[in-house]
């Protein structure tokens, strides 16, 4: 390998590093296992949906809808204990249900219906912002909420469910890592072993990068895509559940962002090791990256603008850096 | 014969909206021997191809394999039943993003007995027995991006041999193999026909026809318009059935030139390749062949200002010539057929009369706004000029035979009269009769200018050229006037480089 | 140097745990904040979860880990707060929180009376138009202080029953003035009568304007909103503006007593349980009258508005005081 | 042509006309010329965004940068008007040139240093949110507005500056049509013009369809596709004038939604007349559209989130009517 090959492989990783360093002088607190852990936990959900979106873009399509999802999730979470009074494990299975529907839905829309994939997901979206919020007309949902009827919800989240936001495991010291960390690190090495050492994770790079060839080769296209957008959605609405234990209630104004801030992770994945494909080690690492952004940042006092800014200058270096070296696409 | 027939179709129709491409068509394929179907481009061979295997529904008739109806709906039916096919199209047999070794192993990964985790050494192991069987020698870490399209086709046949099935399908596998690979493939289909194998075999190169066949069917039309198994096989009488008339084999008169169009002095297209010198002149037809991989096509793009040359200069009537860009080289009249057309010429968005028109939009425009008559008109004029088959001028190209895709990326750069015409691999997956025409629609109109081709097929070049010139290794190696031309010296000239370079 | 401990040395530290940050009100607050720590010495850390309320709670977290002494938790949700605060109080750190309710005896509430802006906007509404009018009524559920500001409406409308809500309307699509503008054109086009918009936050406020202006109403239609800032002011004079009233704290001065009160706490003092910053209203005619042009201007020429007795007690610097 | 090609034709603006009429019976007041222009007005800013992107959209690219560079235009009119009390011609030009050079810049990362265009543009997209909010440090700015030095900014908008956003034609009727919407009439019809009839535009849809093939016809390539970033990035700042003129100042906000109803526009122009490919007709149309449906649900009342979930099942049924049955893709 030449010079170039190694700073196109380990260029990101190397900036990473030196992120961390700098913080680690410039900011005090910045070293601590629990400032990691908090690190961990602040992209615990954006990370989650990035690595649903990221099986999406491996069959080369694309998924807008996972933000809305996750929210959605979240309101159906809290509608069905504040409101239906019922239990965790009715919650998360309506939850993970939700994800998959729709997902079969975009899946179907996208596979039969030969929908574009933006197209489909961008309708979905708007569709599930609006249909979250009828219900309650608008409303959070919250322990003691006046429904539209006039009647009071007196449901209540339940602790089991509260604790997926809340409870932390001991790791050497007591009390570390918040079970949104474990969820974000077992997905994120189920979904990376599945697409690297599984015959349907290669399938699906397969369909991604020549549909018509993998189809001819005997491969049921149709299927691995669909199956891409279910992987997604149910991704996204595993965001959703942490969301709403974190929470504590369906909060109508939460989950903003969490859709660009997932495309951004598993876009930056793209520069990761010099993969220049959607991967989900790179996904993770993307998420990880944003959040010690934030965090050094935060911590050394900067303003919510300039955040984003030196966000987006790092994102563009960095990814530039990656590209250009790497001269994929030149021939 | 008729007993052992392993696959047998009966009256397979097929349209596409009104138009008609297959009209009950019949045919029955034994074990154990190589049926070639021959057709002129547009009979509609392809289509029937991809209701056997899968890919399209067919609109009526019934198929058979070993005694059992035969429908498959997805192209995985077919393979799992016993039926494998090589597409005519090269990239969709394989997948540009994934390495060899995948590639070669791509239909065991959606098998359904395949192990549920991917292996990656052992996919190599298995890739590495497919490549062997071939005699391929490939890098399997290489991505198939990075391979010339000969080396991806090899890649597409290699896999679908190492399956044992009933029945093997190759469309035009040899349009873009040199001879030495192609022999190669002979071989091996020579194996899998002792082995009981039933091969139907689709190719426009009579060379391979002449080496396979133990059986030729003919289609014209959509329709069998003849079956030859009466040894030996009547190679004359099956070409007249495809084409319903007789072909005339004219015997070309080699012409020479006097004015110099284009003047090469001292070019190196390549590390440590010798300097390339060599004069084209006026109204001459000149022909560059060679081994795959030997640099015909880094000769055509620099020349076409695509690629930068080492050194070396050009001038081209009389004046320094150095093109920055392709918009440079047209601009001084020298335009390029390039080859795989699917890559570098079609435009799918566009239908064949935008196709048509694409280099020359400034001349078919007025104050940048195109003048849309003129390009219709071009079109109906080239259409009818290259025989196109098609509806008409506003067909999507999707819906064009692979050979008429062909004409009429022909039929683009024929469309303005150029200084210096460059084609390479024009005739890929041309029939023989198009062929013919093309090769005589470019000497006819020779004049005025110089035709520069770069064909790996001696044939086609003996057929077409007045002046034959061999490469080697990124060089010119020989030169010949096509007439008597010493073929062994020829021949020892195209082996010269190494057999086969890597990519 | 006559401050109590710990204010009597430097190095005191206190953290400022933001749940929103995006828009005027909110920069207006950190400055309030920023002016009254400085007057104080202390050390101020900024931690800003945008709008991510699971990133707020951790961010308490955090606070506590850097050793401060005092935080300010300024909005957010209750039921992710509300643990959150507890572990700081836990922790031995004072707390208290602007605009969201903890539900925590040991922290004080910092309020600006949502329910007092509503009122005293729809009872000018009342005063300038009688009790029988139709209205329009901007509103997004689910938004805590338009919530509460929605309560008083409901009362208003049970309390005259000529007053009817003919429309009812609102979008936080941004740029938000954008949306409920072409929300609004929409609506007076349907119901041309409208009388009264009832729009209980500045940028619905914004909007409406824009949309009355361009359908020609803004003579037959009064606009009545709450919060303010220069360019409502600037948007409020124009010469026959329809937008007549808003109520609103100063939210500079709110993040003044926000600190103020946390260094109540630290100093021993008891700022009491609900720290409230009175609203006050500020009407066309004021804005005209007095030559108010910007904020500064109100602050000067309504000192109700500049600054709050509120949590004031003697030792207490004055960031205003020049 | 079938039933079936009438159906794929002509069915979206079926639906268009339906839409009218439904809303004409249904909601007083939703016919007549003001209610018209309205309708156009109130779309005219995101239409003039989603034609930008329709450029990208042609070179096969696509521009997540629109809403940012809107809402970046819309401050640097207010801070040159305000802060630098320069006049409107000053301001519209430094609106034009910010979209110029994000434009350029979009364009130089995606062709000349290979980042992926989703990827360049949401950097681009996190960088102007940021940076717009450093000059005032995330103030709004208005006319009489405290500097983060202290200091008071005492210009205002100009009254030309101002016309943009208020000033009306007469037609027929006096004072009719808004500035804004000629402004949206001129640039669909001009990039209509240009994409469809003159050779620039012709060579922009063969880039999009075979980069290489358009390159070895003689195209420059690079050339094409960093104008079609140069022109969404003019159309996007074009798009923030009209906003800064019809605020008034210089708002805080990402213009996120503005790029989701923009794209939304321009992706629902694939379903016009069939063409199943980006086109500036289509997303003028499909501008319209939107308009039509939120215009006439406003008027019967409906609250926002049944707005966005009408929006997001007619644009799904929309789409899966004209995909569906138009058939691209299947054999
Ligand atoms: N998808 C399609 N839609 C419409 N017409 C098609 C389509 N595919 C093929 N055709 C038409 O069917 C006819 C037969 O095409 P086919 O590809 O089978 O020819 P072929 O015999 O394989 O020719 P070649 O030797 O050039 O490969 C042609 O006239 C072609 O125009
Ligand atoms: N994408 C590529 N990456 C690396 N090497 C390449 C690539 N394409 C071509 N080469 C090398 O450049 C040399 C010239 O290739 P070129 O394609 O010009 O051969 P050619 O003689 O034109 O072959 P053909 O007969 O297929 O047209 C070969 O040695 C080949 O290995
Ligand atoms: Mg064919
Ligand atoms: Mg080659």
């Amino acid at each position: 390998m030449t010079l170039r090959d190694h700073a196109i492989r380990y260029g990101f990783i190397v900036l990473l590093f030196g992120l961390v360093a700098y913080f680690a002088i410039a900011a005090d607190g910045f070293v601590s296992p629990q400032s990691a852990v908090f690190i961990f936990q602040s992209v615990a959900i954006t990370g989650v949906l990035a690595l649903g979106v990221t099986a999406t873009l491996v069959v080369g399509g694309f998924d807008l809808s996972i933000g809305s999802v996750a929210t959605s999730a979240m309101m159906a979470a809290a509608y069905v204990m504040v409101v239906l009074e019922q239990n965790a494990l009715v919650a998360v299975v309506a939850c993970l249900l939700i994800g998959a529907i729709v997902g079969l839905i975009n899946g179907w829309l996208i596979v039969y219906m030969r929908v574009p994939d933006l197209l489909a997901t961008l309708g979905m979206m708007f569709l599930l912002v609006g249909l979250q919020r009828i219900p309650t007309e608008g409303r959070s949902i919250a322990t003691g909420m006046t429904m539209p009827d006039g009647s009071v919800a007196n449901g209540k989240f339940s602790d089991a469910f509260l604790a997926l936001g809340r409870h932390r495991f001991d790791f050497f010291i007591p009390n570390l890592i918040p079970v949104s960390v474990v969820v974000l690190l077992v997905l994120a090495v189920l979904i990376w072993f599945f697409l690297e050492y599984t015959r349907f994770g290669r399938m699906m790079y397969a369909v991604g990068s020549n549909e018509r060839a993998a189809e001819l080769a005997g491969a049921p296209v149709k299927a691995y895509k669909i199956w891409a957008y279910v992987i997604s959605g149910v991704f996204a609405s595993i965001g959703g559940i942490l969301l709403a234990a974190r929470l504590g209630r369906g909060d109508i104004a939460s989950g903003n962002n969490l859709l660009l801030d997932a495309v951004a992770a598993a876009l930056i994945g793209y520069a990761v090791l010099g993969a220049a494909k959607p991967n989900a080690f790179g996904t993770a690492v993307g998420a990880l990256f944003v959040g010690i952004l934030l965090q050094g940042l935060t911590m050394m006092n900067a303003p919510y603008y300039t955040q984003d800014f030196v966000k987006g200058v790092v994102l563009v270096v960095a990814l530039v850096f990656t590209f250009a070296l790497s001269g994929r696409g030149r021939r | 014969m008729v007993g052992n027939a392993v696959f047998r179709a009966e009256g397979l129709r097929k349209s596409f909206g009104q138009n008609e491409v297959l009209g009950g068509v019949s045919l029955e394929l034994h074990a154990g021997e190589v049926t070639v179907l021959m057709g002129a481009n547009g009979a509609g061979k392809s289509t029937l191809v991809k209701i056997i295997s899968g890919v399209y529904e067919r609109g009526d008739g019934t198929m058979g394999l070993a005694g059992h109806a035969f429908a498959p709906n997805t192209p995985a039916e077919a393979i799992r039943a016993g039926v494998v096919t090589v597409h005519q199209n090269i990239n969709d047999g394989v997948v540009a993003d994934l390495d060899v070794a995948t590639n070669l192993t791509l239909d065991r990964l959606s098998g359904s007995g395949a192990p549920f985790l991917f292996n990656p050494a052992r996919v190599r192991r298995e890739a590495k027995a497919v490549a062997d069987r071939m005699g391929l020698a490939i890098d399997l870490k290489a991505r198939i991006s990075d391979l010339s399209l000969a080396d991806r086709q090899m890649v597409a046949i290699a896999r679908a041999l190492a399956h044992q099935p009933k029945v093997l399908i190759l469309d035009e596998p040899t349009s873009s193999l040199s001879s030495a690979e192609a022999d190669r493939l002979f071989a091996l289909i020579d194996r899998l026909r002792e082995q009981g194998v039933a091969i139907l075999y689709i190719s426009h190169r009579m060379s391979d026809i002449r080496r396979l066949a133990d059986r030729i069917v003919s289609m014209r039309d959509g329709i069998i318009s003849g079956v030859f198994d009466k040894k030996p096989l009547d190679y004359e009488g099956a070409v007249n059935a495809m084409l319903g008339r007789k072909i005339q084999l004219d015997q070309i008169v080699v012409r020479d030139s006097a004015k110099i169009v284009l003047k090469i002095d001292g070019l190196r297209i390549a590390q440590g390749a010798r300097p390339i010198s060599l004069t084209l002149g006026d109204g001459e037809v000149v022909a560059i062949t060679g081994l795959v991989g030997v640099g015909k096509t880094a000769l055509a793009e620099t020349l076409f200002g695509v690629r930068k040359p080492l050194s070396g200069t050009m001038v081209l009537n009389g004046k320094p010539y150095a093109p920055e860009s392709a918009g440079e080289a047209i601009a001084a009249g020298v335009f390029l057929v390039a080859k795989d057309r699917g890559e570098n010429g079609i435009v799918a968005g566009f239908n064949i009369q935008e196709n048509i028109s694409l280099p020359f939009h400034k001349r078919m425009s007025r104050f940048a706004v195109l003048r849309r008559r003129l390009e219709r008109i071009t079109a109906r004029r080239q259409i009818e000029e290259l025989g196109i088959v098609c509806r008409s001028e506003k067909d999507e190209m999707s819906a064009l035979s692979g050979g008429n895709q062909q004409k009429v990326m022909v039929a683009r750069w024929m469309a303005q009269n150029a200084g210096l015409f460059i084609l390479d691999e024009p005739f890929q997956g041309v029939d023989i009769s198009a062929r013919r025409d093309i090769a005589a629609k470019l000497r006819a109109s020779a004049n005025g200018r110089a035709t520069l081709l770069f064909v790996t097929e001696l044939d086609e070049a003996l057929e077409t050229a007045d002046r034959i010139l061999v490469m080697s290794e990124q060089t010119i190696v020989g030169e010949h006037r096509n007439a008597d031309v010493d073929l062994d010296r020829l021949l020892a000239e195209v082996a010269g480089g190494p057999l086969h370079s890597a990519a | 140097a006559d401050k109590p401990a710990p204010f009597d040395k430097p190095g005191v530290k206190i953290a400022l745990v933001r749940y929103l940050s995006t828009g005027d009100f909110f920069q207006a607050y950190l400055s309030g904040v920023e002016a009254q720590a400085k007057a104080l010495g202390v050390d101020l850390r900024v931690l800003d979860s945008r709008q991510d309320a699971a990133l707020q709670s951790d961010m308490v977290d955090q606070a506590i880990a850097l050793g401060v002494q005092g935080i300010i938790i300024q909005h957010g949700l209750t039921e992710s707060m509300k643990d959150a605060a507890q572990r700081a109080v836990d922790a031995g750190i004072k707390v208290v929180a602007f605009d969201v309710n903890v539900e925590n005896p040991k922290i004080p509430q910092i309020e600006q009376s949502d329910r007092d802006l509503a009122r005293l906007a729809l009872e000018q509404a009342v005063k300038d138009n009688g009790e029988s009018w139709k209205a329009g009524y901007v509103y997004v559920a689910g938004i805590a202080p338009l919530d509460r500001r929605n309560e008083t409406w409901v009362d208003v409308k049970k309390k005259y029953a000529g007053i009817s809500e003919v429309a009812m309307f609102g979008t936080l699509d941004n740029p938000i003035a954008n949306s409920v503008a072409n929300q609004a054109r929409s609506v007076l086009s349907a119901h041309p009568d409208i009388k009264v918009m009832f729009a209980p936050y500045d940028e619905f406020a914004k909007g409406v304007k824009i949309a009355v202006d361009e359908a020609g109403l803004n003579k037959g239609i009064k606009i009545y909103s709450a919060d303010i800032s220069t360019s409502d002011i600037a948007a409020m004079r124009e010469p026959d503006s329809a937008w007549a009233a808003t109520a609103a704290t100063n939210p500079a001065v709110v993040g003044q007593v926000s600190v103020r009160a946390l260094a109540q706490l630290l100093a021993g003092e008891d700022p009491g349980h609900n720290v409230v910053v009175p609203p006050t209203l500020i009407t066309q005619k004021d804005l005209i009258d007095k030559d108010i042009k910007n904020m500064e201007d109100l602050s000067a020429k309504l000192p109700q508005f500049a600054h709050a007795d509120v949590a004031m007690p003697a030792w207490m610097p004055n960031p205003n005081a020049k």
